[in-house]
């Protein structure tokens, strides 16, 4: 009881059990989903995804919405596949030219957002279709193939055991905003926007400053997702990105994550794409009625959810004790 | 950062009340100069979004000589009534702080519904249509029912029900279209007042008509707004919050139904792929018509005419830009700037006025 | 070295459709507190706005010993070491008391790691300076209105200010709070600090301070005098430019009174026990308790907010079950201002005509008729202006009214209801003297035609003017009820005593 | 002999690569037929909506003749109705209207007989295992998809194969590589066969069977992306379904032209019929096996040659 009570009300709690369980019956029913590659599978998934999570969460932290994700993930793919093979760039000058072009892509967001005061949404949205639109031109529609075998392999193959290579940018980056989300001034900055907008400013934050910050970060993570899943394909994609957007809400959000700002979880988010990723595998797995695969779907999402919720009617009446 | 509240109109105060002894000093204060409400008039959203579409429009005339044609004009209010009723549909929601990402489901569904109604139980048209309708909202109740019992966010619900209500519709009817829809029916998209009306915008003006009354005129509106703004403050007035959610969610699916079915008449025919995979291709003029007519998304301010012109804005945009023959794959690049440009005029206009000290 | 350490002059400001400013004058000298006077809305916090650079003045300047200073926002005035506690909350409420404390310094160095035991060791200094006893590590968020105020306090404290400005601090502290804040204060005073303090408490403005500027219409009334000298009656003559008039109403009695609202012992899921409480037709009764007696949770507890568990609830000698706040509204006609205007009582985006017209809505909507503004206004008129409510006009946003304005709506629009019962829970917080005689004649009155009226208040001589009765609550029970005298000693040692009483055994 | 003031557009269903080789077509075409214009209009996004206001937008420009891929077999009909009111002849391309419609014919691929042909040719190279299939595939939205859902069960049942599972709604990258590669790596041994319907999902089935490394598991795929391309040369695929899109825009640009000056549609030509019209043409599709990729360009040219020579003839009566 103590434990539940101490560890009852963090954001990761509820997801994990989620996970956990989910894992288990999912298991159970089907031995094959524990096997070394299916975890392998599972955790390229999860490596891509999250990434694209946590571009959105960033700028969920201050109360705002990028609806430009996938349109930056999708040019820094591109880009990265296109300097490769048109102008046969060596893979690091382009994978890091491809978060600088997305770096890029987030500071005129927040630049605009910042000093416009105009709603995120909306130039976000202009962007979306600026970004997706320099895409389309760029590419005419057809992908790039000249994805040099290093980075094929880096996509796809493991390090360790079921470890996949592109788990560890993402570990890293989970890590490192997880530790400035709850350790650095400036990622405090960033949910204090978020919490309370008017407090922060005159606690003499500068927000600005600080939604810049965001969208920059927002906007170097989508391009290294764009970059990741660009490798995992082996093609440079025009398309990179264009379904990115429900995902990077609903990770978050499944996650605990406030969507009015102040208050995400770095772990939470995470797990929210590992019960995405698994409901998503135990469709296929289960040789459901592809007209039916939606369906279940939305059932899934809510039962994950709902169980994430029950553990709050029941810690309730701790908490008031 | 706010925009203007509810368009009150100002006060009047009668000089012989009972307490206008006491009053005097304020008394000037109390009514705001002509000038002031004329400079708030100028101020608004809705003024922009005029200003906006008269100067793309000017500039479209110019550069592209059939953008005037008849034609052109009747397919221009066409788009745009869809476009703006599927902005209604989100708004209404929008209100409460919410959202719903099923709009586009929904109308899928209430179209289905409506053409399963016509061809295959053969009820006369204006039945099959009050079926769909009440699909729609039925569906809603289900969204709005399902956010207030669970206390979850509306985004997770709908994201979930956007997924159950479109997934149960393709399995039904395996993603076949129904066709056979009576032409009395399918006319209303087709007709042409005047040679370049469609009645389909007048519709969407009628709708608007509606919500307005609906938020400015009735208490069940107002109260809507009220709950959207603070729901604590709501609840502890008086007002049933929860009830005016469900309701709230109810009108959203009622208008994504009609938009639905403002389509089949559009295509003859009801067809599951009218708004993409799983109804999506309706969420961003869903959002972005209430968004620049000013609607906010934290909820409790809303403005219907705000985003009757931002959706026409938008299609006006869109449709100027094709007519352009822009080289192909830039179009939507270009559009984006466009859009950019737009609203970025939109906030100069206002610190212009701002800075000239004219309020 | 200036003769002033702060000074504004010749401030104008104004918003639209409000001179908010106007030629205001002020002098700030070191080691002395400077007390602020005026009416709500008299402009008190725009010049203390003005100060910490929220806003820019329209003409004016300010100086900082002697040199003139330009203020573009409140960084600006941090970095010159002036300091504010803002009438309005300003906390991040998910983060922890320690970190809202330091919140400031942190802005300042947005990449050197955060170590939190430091900064909750170091944040314990301001809060034991204060009394406050809460963990550092306490979100905020879990705190009572008091406790996040003391927050405020310390966290301008920790800025370790040479000009600290103070926009009523007091408003929702309890007496003990206000001696211990005052003894630091004067504390700062003789460590050189200099300090601008407002109040609508006139008590505590001739305990504490040194010199008065007073604010009429945005306009100076006085203009940094010494306050020896000036009597209670003096100020209030410079704030509303006429003498308080003493509310001296005759005893009523209520023996033969129908009861509107009775509770039989009555337990909630909150924690209250065997609550027993009687309100008659047309009486006041006053519920006098400690902060965090449960009194206000009693309140909830009857508008069906919470559920009764135990007991039962009679409204006009009927039992009923009241499942929803709408029902206790509209079927029951029971109303209830909250204490918490921000959060509950008012709809701040939302313009002063909705909020005061919220509760009447469904009553006149109910005639089929569009529900237009005329007929909204025309029903809270005259309660608006009673209540001299300062704004433009209805159609202004209520937050961008004064913070006493504020409040007056948030009680206006319950005035206008008609209810049967109205429960008032703390309502003159922040009201200037004038306006809180106004509301203690309208609760009267409103009393005088039949309603009956539960208050709730920690301010001892208003529970003293209004109430018929005072029930006294502690620790969520009723400890007794007395019929009020009016007599100040005598009623507070009886309450006093009562409350005590327990306490002793 | 041809007419400057023709004016086509050759517009898809969204951006996608299938229809890259619609410009080219469309370039030689205006060149070759001496067209007023030949362009290829792309909607900004795979909607049908979009695709609507492209439509629209262009008959305002003045196109007057129109290569169609319909976003939508039944959905499309009524704006080419629009279309052709405005006296512009309207061919579908690529896919087909649903009956009835004012298209004057559909010419393109038959989605299910390419479905039911590549099945086939998998059955038969998966001879002597169990003959257990995965089918790939795009959007349901699609009516087309449950056509060739239908196809490949059909092909299966007839060829003594049984279909494991259908995984659908997969024609985007990300998804595609989700599901598929977890399909193998919990369900590998349970197949011996894949069949792709969509471009997509033959791209990552393709992508995964190398990585894997088995060519146990036998694959026929569609389309002629380079991934797949390379695949069926490497050996992890038995072929690839081609189609002709080249041959659509360029046979389909000098038909509206003939359209408009003086020739009618020949309602006695010998039509084939299909799933969803009793007007198609066939623009040809070809199994590409190890052999036959490299040069399928030629085989396609050839195929494109023999339609082109006899079209007029056979489907059009001429007064002129
Ligand atoms: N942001 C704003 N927009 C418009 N009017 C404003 C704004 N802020 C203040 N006002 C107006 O300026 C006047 C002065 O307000 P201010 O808050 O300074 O009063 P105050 O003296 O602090 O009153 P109180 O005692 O009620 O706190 C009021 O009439 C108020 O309505
Ligand atoms: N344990 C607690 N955790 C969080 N908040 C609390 C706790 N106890 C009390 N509060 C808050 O403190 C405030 C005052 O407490 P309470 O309402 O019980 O006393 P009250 O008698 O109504 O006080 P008041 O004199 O302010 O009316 C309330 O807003 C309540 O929500
Ligand atoms: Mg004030
Ligand atoms: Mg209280």
């Amino acid at each position: 009881m103590q434990f539940l009570s101490r560890y009852g009300r963090t954001d990761w709690f509820g997801p994990l059990l989620v996970t956990i369980l989910a894992a288990i019956i999912v298991g159970s029913l089907s031995p094959s989903f524990l096997s070394a590659f299916n975890i392998q599978v599972l955790l390229l998934a999860v490596a891509i995804n999250a990434l694209v999570a946590y571009s959105q969460m960033i700028i969920i932290a201050i109360g705002e919405m990028n609806l430009s994700v996938g349109a930056i993930g999708g040019l820094a793919a591109i880009s990265f596949a296109g300097m490769m093979q048109v102008w046969h760039m060596p893979i690091l000058p382009a994978a890091l030219l491809g978060i600088l072009i997305g770096l890029l892509g987030g500071i005129i967001n927040g630049v605009i957002i910042s000093l416009t005061g105009i709603s995120a949404f909306v130039i976000t949205l202009a962007s979306l279709s600026i970004y997706k639109g320099i895409n389309l031109g760029i590419t005419e529609a057809q992908p790039f193939y000249g994805i040099p075998n290093l980075v094929k392999h880096l996509g796809n193959a493991p390090f360790l055991g079921p470890l996949p290579w592109l788990i560890i940018p993402t570990a890293i980056v989970g890590f490192g905003l997880w530790l400035m989300l709850t350790r650095l001034p400036i990622g405090r900055c960033i949910l204090a926007v978020g919490g309370n907008r008017h407090a922060a400013e005159l606690s003499g934050i500068s927000i600005r400053l600080t939604v810049i910050v965001a969208h920059a970060l927002s906007g170097a993570i989508a391009a290294l997702a764009g970059i990741l899943l660009c490798a995992r394909l082996q093609i440079g994609q025009p398309t990179i990105g264009d379904d990115w957007l429900i995902l990077s809400f609903a990770a978050p959000v499944i996650g605990g994550a406030v969507l009015t700002g102040g208050h995400v979880s770095v772990g939470a988010t995470t797990l929210g794409v590992v019960i995405v990723a698994i409901i998503t595998e135990a469709l296929v797995l289960f040789n459901i009625d592809p007209f039916l695969v939606q369906v279940v779907l939305g059932v899934l999402i809510l039962w994950a959810v709902g169980i994430n919720r029950l553990r709050e009617f029941r810690l309730k009446p701790l908490r008031r004790a | 950062m706010h925009p203007p509240s509810l368009q009150i109109m100002d006060i009047s105060m009668p000089s012989d009340g009972p307490a206008a002894a006491s009053l005097d000093a304020s008394d000037t204060t109390l009514t705001p100069s002509p000038r002031v409400r004329r400079v708030r008039f100028y101020l608004t959203n809705e003024f922009g979004l005029v200003l906006l579409i008269i100067i793309f429009g000017a500039a479209f005339t110019f550069a592209v000589p059939r953008f005037l044609s008849h034609f052109n004009l009747f397919i221009l209010g066409r788009t745009a009534a869809e476009n703006i009723v599927i902005g209604f549909a989100m708004m209404v929601v929008v209100v409460t702080g919410g959202l719903d990402l099923s709009v586009g489901a929904i109308g899928v569904c209430a179209a289905m519904g409506g053409g399963w109604l016509m061809q295959v139980a053969g009820l006369p048209w204006p039945l099959a249509v009050i079926g769909g309708l009440l699909l729609g909202a039925a569906l809603g109740f289900v969204n709005g029912w399902a956010v207030v019992r669970s206390g979850l966010h509306s985004f997770i619900i709908t994201l979930a029900s956007m997924s159950i209500f479109f997934g149960v519709m393709i399995f039904i009817t395996r993603a076949q279209a129904f066709r056979s829809i009576p032409l009395s029916f399918a006319s209303f998209a087709h007709i042409r007042y005047f040679g370049f009306i469609s009645p389909l915008l007048l519709l969407a003006v009628v709708i608007m008509l509606a919500l307005v009354y609906l938020y400015r005129l009735t208490a069940l509106g107002r109260e809507m707004l009220a709950a959207g703004a603070r729901a604590s403050a709501a609840e502890l007035s008086g007002v049933r919050v929860k009830r005016v959610i469900i309701l709230c969610h109810m009108l959203a699916g009622l208008l994504a139904g009609v938009a639905g079915l403002m389509l089949v008449a559009r295509n003859d025919a009801a067809i599951p792929s009218m708004a993409g995979q799983l109804g999506q291709d309706w969420l961003l003029p869903a959002f972005l018509g209430p968004v620049l007519g000013g609607t906010l998304l934290s909820g409790g301010f809303v403005s219907p005419l705000g985003t009757l012109l931002g959706s026409f804005l938008l299609t006006l945009l869109t449709n100027g830009l094709l007519l352009l023959q822009i080289g192909q794959f830039w179009v939507e690049a270009v559009l984006g700037l466009l859009l950019l440009v737009a609203v970025l005029l939109d906030q100069a206009r206002r610190s212009f006025i701002a800075r000239r000290r004219m309020i | 070295m200036a003769e002033f350490l702060f000074e504004a002059l010749g401030i104008s400001k104004s918003f639209p459709g409000v001179m908010a400013l106007q030629d205001v004058s002020l002098q700030m000298r070191e080691a002395s507190i400077h007390a602020l006077l005026g009416e709500n809305g008299a402009g008190k916090s725009t010049l203390i706005k003005i100060i910490t650079g929220i806003h820019r003045p329209d003409a004016g300047e300010l100086r900082l010993a002697g040199t003139p200073i330009e203020l573009t926002s409140p960084r600006d005035a941090m970095a010159k070491r002036i300091g504010v506690v803002h009438q309005e909350r300003n906390l991040i409420p998910r983060f922890s008391v320690g970190e809202n404390i330091y919140l400031e310094q942190l802005a300042g160095r947005p990449l050197k790691p955060l170590r939190y035991p430091e900064l909750y060791r170091q944040s314990r200094k301001w809060l034991d300076l204060l009394d406050l006893d809460v963990d550092p590590a306490t979100p905020v968020s879990r705190l009572s209105v008091a406790k996040m105020q003391l927050v405020e306090i310390a966290k301008a404290l920790a800025l370790d200010s040479r000009v600290l400005l103070l926009d009523e601090p007091t408003a929702s502290l309890t007496p003990h709070e206000t001696v211990t804040l005052f003894k630091v204060l004067k504390r700062l005073r003789d460590d050189g600090v200099s300090m601008l303090f407002v109040s609508h408490k006139l008590e505590e403005v001739g305990e504490l301070c040194d010199q008065v500027t007073v604010l009429r219409d945005g306009r100076n009334a006085a203009h940094s005098q010494p306050l020896q000298g000036l009597g209670r009656q003096d100020l209030v003559q410079l704030m509303i430019g006429r003498k308080e008039q003493i509310a001296d109403w005759p005893a009523r009695n209520f023996a033969a009174a129908t009861p509107a609202l009775a509770l039989k012992g009555v337990s909630t899921i909150l924690g209250h026990r065997d609550i027993d409480l009687t309100v008659k037709r047309g009486e006041i009764l006053g519920l006098y308790g400690l902060v965090g007696a449960g009194r206000t949770e009693l309140a909830k507890c009857i508008i069906g907010q919470f559920a009764v568990t135990e007991g039962s609830v009679e409204i006009q000698g009927k039992a009923v079950k009241i499942a929803s706040v709408a029902d206790a509204i509209h079927r029951h006609g029971i109303g209830y201002v909250s204490e918490d205007r921000k959060a509950e009582g008012l709809i701040l985006m939302h313009s002063v005509l909705a909020n005061a017209g919220i509760t009447v809505w469904r009553n006149l909507g109910h005639h089929g008729l569009p529900l237009t503004d005329g007929r909204i206004r025309s029903r809270i008129e005259p309660f608006v202006r009673r209540l001299e409510v300062r704004t433009p006009s209805l159609a202004q946003l209520v937050g961008n009214l004064s913070g006493g304005n504020q409040q007056k709506i948030s009680v206006a629009k319950w005035l206008a209801a008609g209810v049967k019962v109205l429960i008032v829970d703390e309502p003159s917080v922040g009201i200037d003297i004038k306006t809180k005689a106004y509301l203690h004649e309208l609760l009267r009155e409103l009393s005088d035609t039949g309603t009956a009226v539960l208050v709730i208040t920690s301010d001892m001589p208003e529970m003293i003017t209004l109430a018929d009765r005072i029930a006294v609550m502690n620790d969520y029970r009723i400890e007794g009820t007395i019929t009020n005298t009016r007599d100040y000693e005598e009623m507070s040692s009886r309450i006093m005593s009562l409350i005590h009483r327990v306490e002793a055994a | 002999y041809a007419d400057p003031s023709t004016k086509i557009a050759l517009v898809p269903g969204g951006p996608h690569p299938y229809f890259a080789s619609w410009a080219q077509a469309g370039a030689d075409a205006k060149k070759d037929f001496n067209l007023g214009a030949a362009d290829y209009k792309v909607p900004e996004q795979w909607q049908l909506a979009d695709q609507n206001n492209l439509l629209e937008s262009l008959v305002t420009q003045g196109y007057n003749g129109f290569l169609l891929f319909p976003g939508d077999p039944v959905g499309s009909v009524s704006t080419v109705q629009e279309l052709t009111d405005s006296g512009a002849p309207v061919i579908a391309l690529a896919g087909c209207l649903k009956d009835p419609s004012t298209a004057s014919f559909c010419f393109g691929t038959d989605v299910y007989r390419s479905a039911y042909l590549g099945t086939q040719h998998l059955i038969a190279g998966m001879a002597g295992t169990k003959k257990r299939i995965l089918h790939v595939t795009g959007f349901l939205v699609d009516p087309n998809t449950q056509l060739r859902i239908n196809a490949v069960n059909q092909a299966a049942k007839e060829g003594g194969a049984t279909v494991a599972e259908t995984i659908a709604d997969i024609d985007a990258p990300g998804p595609a590589e989700e599901k598929i590669n977890a399909y193998l790596a919990a369900h590998a041994n349970d197949i011996d066969g894949i069949i792709s319907t969509a471009w997509v999902p033959s791209v990552v089935s393709a992508n995964a069977l190398r990585r894997i490394g088995t060519k146990r598991i036998k694959m026929v795929a569609i389309d002629h992306d380079k991934a797949v391309l390379q695949g069926v040369k490497d050996g992890y695929l038995l072929g690839t379904m081609l189609q002709n899109p080249y041959g659509q825009g360029y046979i389909g640009s000098y038909a509206i032209d003939k359209l408009r000056n003086g020739c009618k549609v020949n309602a006695s030509a010998p039509w084939t019929k299909n799933a969803l019209t009793a007007r198609f043409i066939d623009s040809g599709t070809v199994f590409a096996g190890p052999e036959q990729v490299d040069n399928y360009l030629q085989s396609m040219q050839a195929i494109t040659k023999t339609i082109f020579a006899s079209f007029a003839k056979t489907y059009l009566i001429c007064s002129k």
